[in-house]
Order: C-alpha cells, then structure tokens, then sequence
C-alpha cells in the first residue's frame, strides 16, 4: 500500500496556502479558511502520528523513483511526533492570531505564509534527503523572514537584517557540508549517505562535513555561541508570530541536528564532547541572559537558548536515556515555548506592554487565567510533575551513567535560573500592583472585544496549558513513545533497510 | 530619443521574447530550458517593455497583477503532483499520454508541472520588480 | 492486602476535590466552603489516627517500568507522627484561619492553598520513591511560595516569597540531584528497600557518596532553614499568621528534617553525616536563638526560635545515639505543639490589638485571660519547666550530648546555652504582653473563641503528655524512634529520673533563662544593634552572591549581545575556523595528485583573471554602482565557466538571474547612501584574517574532496533511465522536474513566499492600532 | 583546472565573509550574494568537471553513448540559483526598506533591539 498520510501534512499546507492567495484581500475568508486549514492539517498529523506509533518507520518515495534515486518522504516515530506538534502548535497559533492579527497584515499575506511555514517545517521534519531538507529550510527561513519583517517597524527591520544575515549565513554553510558530500560520496538520499559513511574510510572529510552542518544547523537551532540573533529579533514581530518562532523554529534545527547526527555521522568522540560543551555553554549563558531581561519575550527567548542546552546534552551523550530525554524536552518545549509566547502576546493585549516596569496587577484581576499562566510557566520551569520535569529526570539519570559532573551541573544551574527567571515575570506581571494603570488603561485593547474574540484568543492557550499537563501527567506514554524513538534513533538500521528495503523500490 | 527606438523595438521585443520563453518552457525536456528559464526570459520581456513604455502601460497589458500569476502556478504544479494520488500513485509520479505530441514531445504530468514553475517564476520576479518600481 | 495504606489515594482525592470547590468563584466573603473547610484536615486526621498503628505498611499502587518512579506509599511511625501533626495542627489551623480570616478578601483563596499545601505535605512525609517524594517536596515549595506571598500587592512579601522560593528551589534541585545519584547507585528508587545492609554498603562505599550525600543535605538544610540559609524563613513572616503557624511551626521547615529522619538509617553512620548534621545544627540553634532575643516583633522572634529548634533537631539526628533519637522523636512532637500554640498567640494579639511589636504591648492579661493562660503554657512547654512535655524533651537533649564521645562538654554546652536564650525568648512571647500596664487607648475584648480555643488545645496537649507521657510513648514516640533508628528501640518517657546531672542542667537553663529574661529589654535600641551585625550575616552575604551573579550575567550578556553584527558573525565564524580547522589539520593528509585534475587553458586562466580583479573591485571600490557591477561580472564569469563545463541550463539560468539581481540592485541603489568610507583599520586585519581562513579552509577541503573517485551511480541511473522511464532527453531538466521534481515544488514555494515578501515590505502601511500585535 | 577553480572558491567565500563583515548593509547583501556564488562553484567542482560533454541525451539514441557531465550537481546548483534569488532579491529589499525607516545604511547604528 502506498503511504500517501506521509506527504498529507506538507500537501495540506500547501493547498491551503494557494486557495488563500486567491483570497489575497479577503481578510475576513482568509481568517476562516486559515482555522480551517491548520484544523485539517492537524487531523493529517495525528493520524500520522497515530500510524508511526505501531513501529513502523512509513516512507514515500515521491515521483514513484525507488530510494536512493528520487527523493523519499520519511516518517519514524520522531517526525511523526513533530510533524503532529508543529501542526498543533500552528493550529494553535493560527487560532491565537485569527484575533490578534489585524486587516493590515492579514491582507499582505500573513496568512499564506504561516501555511507555508507550517509546510516547510512539516517537510523539514519528514525529508529523507539532505539536499530536499536543504530546500525545505529555505521555506522555513523565507517565510520566517517575511513574518519577522510583515508590519516593516522598526525594531523588526533592525532585528531582521540579523536575523536573515545569520540564517543566510547559516544556509551557506549547510550547503557547503552537503556539497562535500555529494562530492565524497555521490548521493543526497540520508539512508544511502548513512550506508556509504559506514563503509568510507575518509573519516577526515567526513568529519569537516560534519562540523559543517554541526555549524549551520547550530545557527538554526540558537545553541552557544551562534544564537545571537534570536534574542536580537525574536521579540520583534507580533505575539502570533514569536508564538510559532519561539516553538518551532531552533526545534527544526535541533530535529536536523538530531537526524543527522544518530543516522550519519555517529561515533566521533570529538563532535560528541562539542556538543556537550556547546550545551552546557548554553544552559548556563542563555539562563544569565533571561536573568537580566525587562522584556517578558526576551526573557523566553535567553530561556529558548538555555533549553536548546538541554537537547543538546542528550544528543552529546547519546545514550537511550539520554534520548529518550532529549526527544521528551523537544516535544515539551515546543508547547511550552510556543504558549508562552503567546500568553506574552496575551499580557500585551491584556496590558498594552510587554516591559516587565510597565506590568502589573493580572492576579488580582484574572485570577483564574493567572493560575493558567502560573501552570503554563511551572512547566516551562520544570516543577514536577508537570512536562518539563522528567526530561530532565531522564537527562540528569543519563549524565550520571556517564559520570558527567558538568552535565548535571548545568541542567541544575540551568533549571534554577529559569525558576528565578519566570518567578520575576510572575511578581511583577502579577503580584505587583500596577505601577501607572491609568495610563497604560489607554493602550488596552482587550476591553474592546468582542466576548467571541476574547474566547479565541484564550483557547489556544487553554489548549496547549492542557496539552503541557497531559504530557506531564502521563509522562508513561509519552516515555512509551520516547522510548520507541529512542530505539529507531540509536539504531539507524532501521531507518535505512526502511527506506532502502521500502518493497515499492521494485516498481 | 533612444527611448523611440526602445519603443519600438519593444513592441516587437516583448512578444517575440515571450514566444522565445514558450519554446524555450516546452523544449526544456530535451533540450537545454524549462519552466525556470523560460519564466525569467519571460519576466525580462516584461521588464524591458516596461523600461521602454513605463510601468504603467505594462501593468495595463497584462490586465491582472502578475502576483496572482503565482497562486495558479502554484497551483497546476501542486495539482500535476497530486493528480496522479488519485490513481494511487506516490506523489510526483510522472503520468504520461501514450502518443507523443508535436513540438513537445511526450505529453505528461511533468509538462504541466514545469508550467506551473513558469508562471510562478514570471509571477515572482515581475512582482518584485514591479513592486520596486513603483516605490522608488 | 486492602490495608489503609491503599486508601491514600482516595483522601487525596479528596483534598484535590475540595481545593477545585474552593477555587470555584464564589460572591459571598467567607461562605459556607470555607467553614465547612476545617472537616477536611480533621477527617484526614481521623483516618490517620485510627487507620494506622505505628508498625510499618507500604504499597506500591502504580508503577511502569519506563519511568523510574512508581506511586508508591509508606507509612510508618515516623511518616505517622507527621501526618499526624500535618492533619491535626493543620485542622486547628483551618478553624483558626476561618475566624482570623473574617470579613477578609481571597479567604477562600488562602484556604485552597493551604490545602494544596497539606497535600503536598502529606505526600512528603508518605512517599516511598524518591522521586515522588521530589515531587511532593518541591510542590510544598510552589504551594508555599503563593502563600507566603499572599498579601500580593506588598512589596515586602513579593521579595520574601522570592527569597523563600530561591533558596528552597535551589536547595530542592540539588536534591534531586543528590536523589538521583542515590537512585542510580542503589539501584532502585523504592525508599524501603535500601534499608537492607548490602544495599547500605553499596551506597555508602560508593565514589559519589559524599557528593550525593551533601546534595540531599543541601535539599534538607535549605528546607529546614539550617544556618546560612535560615533567613528566608523570618523573611517568611510576611504572610498571614495562620500561614506562619502552619508552615513555619509544623509542617513545611520540619520537611527537611523528616528527610534527614528518613535517610539516617541509610546515610546515617557515615562521617561526613555526623559532622555536617552536628556543626550545622549546632551553629544555627545557637545562632538563631541569639538572635531572637533582640527582636520585637513576636512572629519574628518566634521564626528565629523555630529556625533554632529546627537546628536542635538536625544537630540530635546527627549524634545517631539511641538517646538522641528518642530526643528527636519527642522534640518533633514537643515543638510543634507549643511553636504552633505561639505562633496563633501572636497572630490574634496581631488581629486584635494591631501590633506585635512587644515593647508596644503590655497589660493584655486582663481582657484576653485564655490567651494569657496558653502563653504561659506554651512558654512553660518551651522553657522546659516539668511538668510539661518541653521537659522530657530537653532532659533527652542533654542526656544524648553528655553521652557523645570526646565532645560531651562542647556540646552540651551549646545546647545549655541554645536552651536558656530560647527560655527567655518563649517568656518575651508568652509572658511580656499580658504582663504590667493596660494599652488604654484600645478597647480590648476576648475575641471570638476560634481565635484562641485551637491554640488552647494544642496548648494543653504539651501539658498533658508531659503529666502522663504513657499517652505518647508506646502509640507516638517508640516508632518513630524506631524509623530514625532503622532497628527497635526501648524508649521510656518519664518526669522523674532522680537528681543527676541532667536536672541540674535544666535547673541551671531555667534560672539563667529567667535571668536572661529579665536582663532583656526590647525595643528600636537592641533591633538596630543586631540588624547592623547582619550586615556580616548570611543573608547580607547569599544576597551579595546573588547581586554580584545578576551583575555578572548583566555584564556577560551584554557584551556577548552588543548588538553588533560584526561581532556576532565574528564569533560565528571564528567558532566555524577553529572547529573545523581543527578537523582539517588533524584528520585529513594533505596531498594533491595533480595527474588526477584537468589542464589549464588560457581561455579559463583569463576568465578566472576577470573574475578575481571583479571580486577585488567588490571588496575595495568605494562606489556602490561599481562594487554592484563588480558583482554581476563575477555572476557573468561564473556564467561563461558553467559553459564550458558542460553546464548550458545553468549557464542560462546564471545569466538571467544575474541579469535580474543586478536591475534590482539598481533600482534600490537609487536612494541608498553613500558607503561609509572608514580608514584602514585594525578590524579589517581581524575580519581579513578571518576571511582568508574560512576561504583557504574551503579551497584544501574542495582539493581534498576532488582526489577521491567520484561515486556516479545514482547520476548513471539517472542517465540510463532519463529517457527510457521519464521520457526526457536533457537529464538536468528531468531531474528538475521529475526525479527530483519535489525539490522544483518547493523552490517555487520559496520564490512566491520571496515575492509576497517584497510585495508587503515596500506596500505594507501599518494602521496606528495594528503597530504592535 | 580544479586547482584555480579550488582557489577561485576560497576567494569569494573569504571576499563573501569580508564584506558581511563590513557595516555597510549594501556591502552586507553583496557579501551573501559572493557567499552563495561561491557555494554553488564548489557544489558544480566537487561534482567534477569535464568539457563539452553537457548531460542531454543525443538527439538519436536513448541513452548515452559517451561519457557526460554529472547533472545532478547542475540540478541542485540551479534550484540553489533560484531560492538564493528570492532570498537575495527579499534581502535587497529589506535593505531598502531599513534604510527608510532607520534611516541609515550603518549595521551598527542597528543596536535597539539588543538593548535588554
């Protein structure tokens, strides 16, 4: 039977995003269309997802090519699990911003291109080509350009020229590393690459490949010291759009990051203690950096590039629990992350700033929303039981099999950082009284909507605070799951007789 | 005065050019060319005939906004990929007319597919060069 | 077995139950939710009193072999006695809360935290699995942190609420750490079963031993407010009394104390325990009890006798005696009665009088009797005057230290000392308000009976185990005596031991504490003294690591993140130089056969020529117009190299983007600026030196990459089936289009993303209300 | 050949990094711009090179005959043309755009958005 449900979470996007160009100045049929979209995209990916679980790994070879000749479309518990994240997360956000994104915007192809970025991140999630997750990441970076820009202000203008300067720069390295292996090795597909590594004996070029794409996807991926441009423009666009940035997009590049380095280039010692340099480095500078911020979105964004740390020590190590924690915190991140931003986006309407000195009296106000936020940021923080807490019980059980004191170190630094972080969000945003409420009551918006508007905006909210406590509450499934990914990822066998032993290759 | 003779020479230019582009779309499978190129040759004409006759006249002859080009590009692209899931095939699978066609060639889902770049490649770059233009 | 154990579940069901009715809004200020709400800590109280006797039961009620945790419970005497005190203080609590909480706003509010927090206490003092019990510990934390910071909108209490969720946060992660460890070595994460003697072996010859050992402490020294990290817990007086006299008295403190009661027989006969438990405890129940004797406010004081007790305990479980565990056992019992007696002493005088300043109040002893009475009988239980059970307590204390090997004399000692300040402390609270003249500007009353009666009872609890200590000794004291032991012990609690030196000490502590009592005068003069000695204490030192960390990552971030490009892409690529320099010089050969490589024609030399003067141009001319032309002839001759190369398709679609770049370029170029012309500087070395590593490291690695033998097969496949399969004669287009067609798919996805881009950058006027989304 | 080709790559990709770092945007745009070029040569050189044999399939047979270029490296090439145009071309008009705005062309005046 042919898996057609592997290419549905591109496909959908896709079309999506063409039937909203045709309603290019329809704000109001793009808002529907949009909800409607991302619903059905959503529906693709838990089937999908739904289908990885049983073990299988599901491929698709597009143009009916047999692999490693056309390019295949590979799904394993892992992408599964992404690709149904991503489309969640962006369901959500495309709830969150069918209110908060105003006529201007939506009428200049905001819209569209939050369809295409979902595209481009589902397709980075399920290529089994490295040249084809080339050309998916320039989707996700192109449209992640226009989003960052859309509105042209100018703290996003100047926030962009670093951004894109940095993820170009990033794409050219990326595309360097894969010239030296189509050079070295005359192939793009991942399997076939993963079979020739293994035989080759050039272990030196290899490796420059390696450190190559260890380069640009740590661009991508925010991780120390090449995550400059994250705090420097992450906080720039509206809410929606940090949402989905803030969830998803350094996601994609630990996911790359991942992929490559459990099916390509596997044992080097060398890269190995990189990476856990570069996460510890990470962890530690990235909690300093949200410790000093005003600007709740700042503060997310120094916590994104901590948390990146995290991943990264578990791919450093490399043991199954290990994985099995790192793959935990990505799947938590990318909700946690994504709905604080967007509760950020959510204090804004409530409170017309997102400085922490203009902030205040939320508890005494929303109380019940308050316990919503404090929820969503308790998980952030990693208090058991709720999502981030057993990743990192899984991380610290990994780093003492390997008797790495640093490893340890950081995640506690790290985690307690964070704590102290999101406390100083929650005094002030909440516990304070507003320091000048009178004036900023002229910037609120929220008075004004509509009761519906105002429900649209807290359910996807609701949904992912929801969303965060079943993971933390049945973390047992999710380690079921973490566990089957675990597996796949530490023996790339699978991943390769899948997609060259894929009974559709004899057509 | 060399704008007469641009004038003129692009009146001829501009059609002349987008039959190039055609051909150069329709025999890409053969010989060197395809959607990609075609479409640029085709955005150039425009391009040159806006340089000769203004903006304006251009976006008068082409009635409709050479963004909306884009989406149905887009569009016979994505649809010539999906066509042939309806047949149960895998994504992209190339579905060919039995007898060849004159001029082109074999007549199969991979001719609609390199239309679909054409357009979206004329769409594209005149968007962006018109956009430009007309806010200097 | 349907033991009572397995019923835990339900009464936590239960809680959680009525914490969500609590939680549900509600119009009316203290409705018929919050009176009813004392029947939840009674009814637990209850089961724990008739459900369990003092022998040990555990169950594991849930577990999955992925997860390194299962939900399993233990009770046992020691998890008993707390539950106990957790429910039963707790129900007195949630009676007194419920009157001196009246007419107050988020009552309901309070008691779900509250709740909440007898939940998590519970689940502590019950868990069996580490990792449980982690997470129970650390929700006493959170719980605690919106209690303490109840009063919101108080600055005051918003900093101590940080303070108390930093230091115990902190101290709660290493712990987890230290659990971990613990875990790992002893091979499973079931509390009860490293009790075996193999086990014990195995953890404690372990590498990591001291270093897990001193994470669990920190975890239990942070919680129990052991010196240097007591502070918080004064800080901590900001909440509401009812708060106070639960957490900081009962409950939340002796957390840490219950764990260390908990490992002493696994972790307790090791060196690095006894000295650690000995030096800190003793240091903080001298320490604080010194300082409460110059406070004024009666929570204050009171906080700082707890922080004491609580060092007594720590500094008893780390003597490991039989003598010092029985002293503990009862001490737990004996201080929660009094301290949470006190505790609701200070808060009604507070509620009724406005102050708790004591060198304010004076004269109470007429209108509010009853309290007067259960001040003196909690200062009685406190002092250790027989025959209250305070007595017994301190005749253990000073039998297990007169006992200790080699330092006998230090330590009782201290523990005489510690004794007699917190004598004189327990009159300041029960005695000096209700002594001398009325306050006559208040018309005092006696409050209403839910104010004083719970603090009575416990009050006359103290009193009536002292008298009959039969009461407590078999049912209460002998098990828990028996957990912190980890084997039986014969515990006999009685008034009377004859006259020996143990008396004589008591009666020494007593006198002297009357003294002292009488020597001390409270007021602004003694406050002001022992606040500027703080400022070499702990706490002004915790606060200045904590500034001077703040000021550090200030300082890293802000230099790391300066904002300069220049910088962030040095670093980038500095980082991309040394790793991959690093690669290439240890790992690859370095040699270059050039019979492998093509000739040279002149054809190419001068196009290669035109191309490196282009690239020149670009890199020094001072015109954009130039250095943009430059650009397109570097694009043309890379345009007329893929011709000769066998590369037509490319060659056509080189030219005509670059043809199209360069158009855009000049059509932008219109309004740009002129560059910035900067003399040569020192930057430029750095950057140029950086580019030319980057550059050399690409042109070895691309000589290195060409000796190899290419791989062609899936090129062959390509050209053996271009046209035979995909009907197409020109392979790069069918690989465009067909084999590769999906990549063609999104490129031109990617171009119309590119050309929306545009379109809105430069069309895109922003309405005033859509500025900021 | 390969040998100025190899070097021809080392110069736009160190003249590429060069001018990103300069703190002229316009500098900044055409430093991406060498950087991409330099890219694609090296994809087309460790493809291998060879003269006059272009990878189309003589007008009369249905295969090769003779030995052709790779044509792989010159799809993958001319996708990367195409994508690195609508970056570029994006890129240039963000430029534009900032310029308008922040009125400057100086990277370095460009440092709100760090500011904690």
């Amino acid at each position: 039977m042919i898996a057609h449900v592997v290419i549905w979470p591109i496909l959908l996007p896709l079309v999506s995003a063409i039937v909203l160009m045709f309603f290019w100045n329809q704000s109001k049929v793009q808002r529907y269309i949009t909800v409607a979209g991302h619903g059905i995209s959503l529906l693709a990916s838990f089937w999908l997802a739904l289908r990885t679980y049983s073990g299988d790994i599901i491929t698709l070879n597009s143009g009916s090519w047999p692999a490693p000749y056309g390019i295949v479309f590979v799904a394993d518990a892992l992408s599964g699990t992404l690709v149904l994240l991503a489309s969640l997360a962006a369901f959500c956000v495309s709830l969150f911003s069918v209110v908060s994104i105003g006529t201007g915007r939506a009428s200049f192809g905001f819209f569209p291109i939050l369809q295409f970025l979902l595209m481009g991140l589902n397709g980075s999630f399920l290529a089994g080509d490295i040249f084809n997750l080339y050309v998916w990441f320039e989707v996700i970076i192109i449209s992640s350009f226009v989003l960052i820009t859309l509105g042209s202000e100018r703290a996003q203008l100047e926030g962009a020229i670093k951004y894109v300067t940095m993820n170009l720069l990033a794409s050219i390295i990326f595309l360097t590393g894969i010239a030296i292996l189509y050079g070295l090795l005359g192939s793009l597909n991942l399997a076939d690459l993963s079979v020739k590594i293994a035989q080759s004996d050039d272990k030196g070029l290899i490796n420059t490949a390696a450190i190559l794409l260890l380069v640009g996807f740590g661009i991508k991926s925010a991780i120390f010291p090449m995550y400059f441009w994250l705090p420097a423009s992450y906080h720039t666009p509206p809410a929606a759009v940090s949402a989905i940035f803030g969830g998803l997009l350094t996601k994609v590049g630990v996911y790359a990051l991942i992929r490559v380095f459990s099916l390509l280039f596997i044992d080097d010692p060398f890269i190995r203690s990189t990476f856990i340099v570069l996460a510890v480095s990470s962890m530690i500078i990235g909690a300093m950096g949200a410790l000093v911020q005003q600007n709740i979105r700042k503060i997310f964004s120094f916590l994104i590039i901590s948390h990146i740390g995290f991943m990264i020590a578990g791919l450093g190590m490399f043991s199954t629990l290990a994985v099995i924690g790192m793959v935990f915190y990505l799947f938590h991140d990318i909700i946690v992350k994504t709905n604080a931003f967007m509760i950020s986006g959510l204090i804004f309407k409530l409170r017309g700033s997102f400085r922490l000195e203009n902030l205040g009296g939320l508890y005494n106000r929303y109380p019940y929303l308050s316990i919503m936020f404090a929820l969503a940021m308790f998980s952030l923080v990693g208090t058991p039981p709720l999502s981030g807490f057993w990743p990192k019980l899984f991380l610290l059980k990994a780093s003492f099999n390997e008797l790495n004191w640093w490893i340890i170190g950081g995640i506690i630094a790290a985690s307690f950082l964070t704590l102290i972080a999101v406390i100083k969000i929650w005094l002030s945003v909440f516990w304070r009284k507003h320091p000048n409420y009178v004036e900023a009551k002229k910037r609120i918006v929220w008075y004004d909507l509509p009761k519906i508007q105002k429900f649209t905006i807290l359910l996807p909210i609701a949904i992912l605070t929801v969303v965060s406590l079943y993971i933390g509450l049945n973390a047992a499934k999710i380690v079921e799951i973490c566990q089957l990914i675990a597996e796949q990822i530490t023996q790339p066998s699978l991943y390769i007789d899948a997609v060259l032993s894929n009974p559709e290759n004899q057509p | 005065m060399n704008t007469i003779i641009l004038k003129t020479a692009s009146k001829y230019l501009l059609p002349l050019l987008l039959l190039f582009s055609i051909f150069v779309l329709l025999r890409g499978h053969y010989l060197p060319g395809g959607g990609f190129v075609g479409g640029l040759i085709a955005a150039i004409a425009f391009v040159l005939h806006a340089f000769a006759n203004g903006l304006p006249h251009t976006q008068r002859l082409m009635r409709i906004h050479p963004g909306f080009l884009m989406p149905f590009g887009l569009a016979i692209s994505a649809v010539s990929g999906m066509f042939p899931m309806l047949l149960n095939q895998p994504f992209m699978t190339g579905v060919w007319k039995k007898d060849p066609v004159p001029v082109i060639g074999s007549l199969g889902s991979a001719l609609f597919f390199d239309i679909g770049v054409y357009l979206v490649v004329i769409g594209a770059s005149l968007t962006i060069l018109f956009t430009i233009s007309e806010t200097r | 077995m349907d033991s009572a154990v397995e019923k835990l579940p339900i009464l936590f069901l239960c809680i959680l139950l009525y914490i969500i009715v609590l939680a549900i809004p509600s119009v009316r200020k203290n409705g018929l939710r919050s009176k009813l709400s004392p029947l939840i800590p009674i009814g637990a109280f209850l089961f724990f009193l008739l459900g369990f006797d003092g022998n040990k039961q555990t169950a594991v009620l849930w577990s999955h072999d992925l997860l390194p945790t299962q939900l399993s419970f233990t009770i046992d005497g020691l998890g008993r006695l707390f539950a106990l005190l957790i429910t039963g203080i707790g129900s007195l609590i949630f009676i007194y809360a419920n009157g001196y909480m009246k007419g107050a706003k988020y009552t309901q509010r309070l008691q779900s935290f509250l709740l909440l927090f007898m939940l998590a206490m519970l689940g502590v003092v019950l868990s069996d699995d580490l990792i449980m019990l982690f997470i129970f510990w650390e929700l006493t934390s959170v719980s605690s942190f919106f209690l303490i910071g109840f009063k919101n909108e108080d600055e005051a209490s918003r900093k101590s609420a940080l303070q108390a969720i930093s230091i115990t946060g902190l101290g709660g992660l290493v712990m987890l750490g230290g659990f971990i460890i613990l875990g790992e070595i002893a091979g499973t994460y079931a509390i009860s079963e490293m009790h075996n003697p193999e086990t014990i072996a195995t953890i404690t010859s372990h590498a990591w031993f001291t270093p897990m050992l001193i994470f669990i402490l920190l975890g239990a020294f942070t919680k129990s407010a052991q010196f240097p990290f007591h502070f918080w817990l004064p800080g901590a007086m900001k909440a509401p009394t009812p708060v106070s006299a639960y957490l900081h008295s009962a409950t939340m403190v002796k957390a840490g104390v219950y764990l260390l009661a908990r490992f002493s027989p696994i972790l307790g006969d090791t060196p690095v325990w006894t000295i650690a438990l000995i030096s800190f405890g003793g240091v903080t129940m001298i320490y604080a009890a010194f300082q409460a004797l110059f406070r004024t406010d009666m929570k204050s004081i009171l906080a700082y006798t707890t922080v004491s007790a609580l060092g007594i305990m720590v500094f008893l479980l780390g003597m490991q005696s039989s003598d010092a565990i029985a002293a503990v056992s009862l001490f737990i019992l004996v201080h929660a009665l009094y301290k949470a007696a006190f505790f609701m002493l200070a808060g009604t005088i507070d509620h009724e009088t406005g102050t708790r300043d004591i060198s304010k109040l004076s004269g109470l002893k007429t209108a509010m009797m009853p309290l007067f009475v259960i001040g003196i009988l909690a200062a009685w239980s406190n002092g250790g005057v027989p025959p209250s059970v305070g007595f017994l307590g301190k005749d253990l204390i000073y039998e297990s230290t007169l006992a200790y090997p080699g330092l006998n004399y230090l330590l009782t000692g201290v523990s005489v000392g510690t004794n007699i300040m917190l004598f004189a402390a327990g009159l300041l609270v029960g005695w000096m308000p209700f002594r001398g003249k009325k306050i006559s500007h208040k018309n005092l009353q006696l409050p209403a009976p839910s104010l004083w009666v719970p603090a009575a009872v416990l009050a006359v609890l103290g009193m009536l185990f002292g008298l009959f200590p039969s009461l407590i000794n078999d049912s209460l004291i002998n098990p828990v005596a028996n957990s912190i032991s980890g084997q039986p012990e014969d515990i006999h609690l009685k008034l009377w031991h004859g006259l020996n030196t143990v008396l004589y000490l008591s009666l020494l502590t007593m006198g002297l504490g009357f003294l002292t009592y009488l020597v001390i005068r409270p007021g602004a003069g003694m406050l002001g003294f022992i606040e500027s000695a703080e400022r070499f204490g702990p706490r002004r030192i915790l606060h200045g690591i904590s500034h001077g960390f703040i000021g550090l990552s200030d300082w890293i971030t802000k230099i790391l993140q300066n904002g300069k490009l220049r910088i962030y892409l040095l670093v980038i690529l500095g980082f991309l130089v040394l790793i991959l320099g690093y690669v290439v010089l240890a790992e690859t050969t370095f040699t270059i056969d050039i019979d492998m490589l093509t000739n040279i024609t002149i054809y190419e030399v001068i196009i290669v020529g035109i191309l490196f003067i282009s690239v020149f141009l670009t890199l020094f001319s001072g015109s954009r117009l130039a250095a943009v032309a430059a650009m397109g002839v570097v694009g043309y001759t890379l345009c007329i190299i893929f011709v000769f190369y066998s590369a037509p398709d490319l060659a056509m679609t080189q030219f005509t983007i670059d043809t199209l770049t360069v158009i855009l370029f000049v059509l932008v170029l219109y309004r740009l600026p002129r560059f910035i012309r900067l003399d040569f500087s020192p930057r430029h070395i750095l950057d140029g030196l950086v580019a030319i590593a980057v550059g050399a490291l690409m042109t070895i690695i691309s000589l290195e990459v060409l000796q190899r033998m290419p791989e062609r097969e899936i090129s062959d496949y390509y050209a053996l089936n271009a046209y035979v399969l995909a009907k197409g004669k020109n392979v790069v287009n069918v690989i465009l289009v067909d084999f590769r067609g999906a990549d063609t798919m999104i490129e031109i996805v990617v171009l119309s993303i590119a050309a929306i881009g545009v379109y809105s950058l430069l069309k895109l006027r922003l309405r005033k209300n859509e500025k900021m989304e | 050949m390969e040998i100025l080709l190899a070097i021809t790559i080392g110069l736009l990709y160190a003249a590429g990094i060069f001018l990103i770092l300069r703190r002229s945007m316009v500098r900044l745009i055409i430093g991406l711009i060498l950087l991409g070029n330099g890219a694609n040569l090296l994809i087309f050189l460790l493809g291998r090179i060879s003269k006059g044999k272009p990878p189309i399939i003589p007008e009369d047979s249905k295969v090769f005959l003779d030995a052709y270029a790779d044509p792989i490296p010159q799809a993958l090439i001319l996708t990367a043309i195409v994508i690195s145009f609508g970056l570029q071309a994006y890129a240039i008009i963000l430029v534009k755009r900032a310029y308008r705005v922040v009125k400057t062309d100086d990277i370095e005046e460009m440092i709100t958005t760090d500011e904690i």
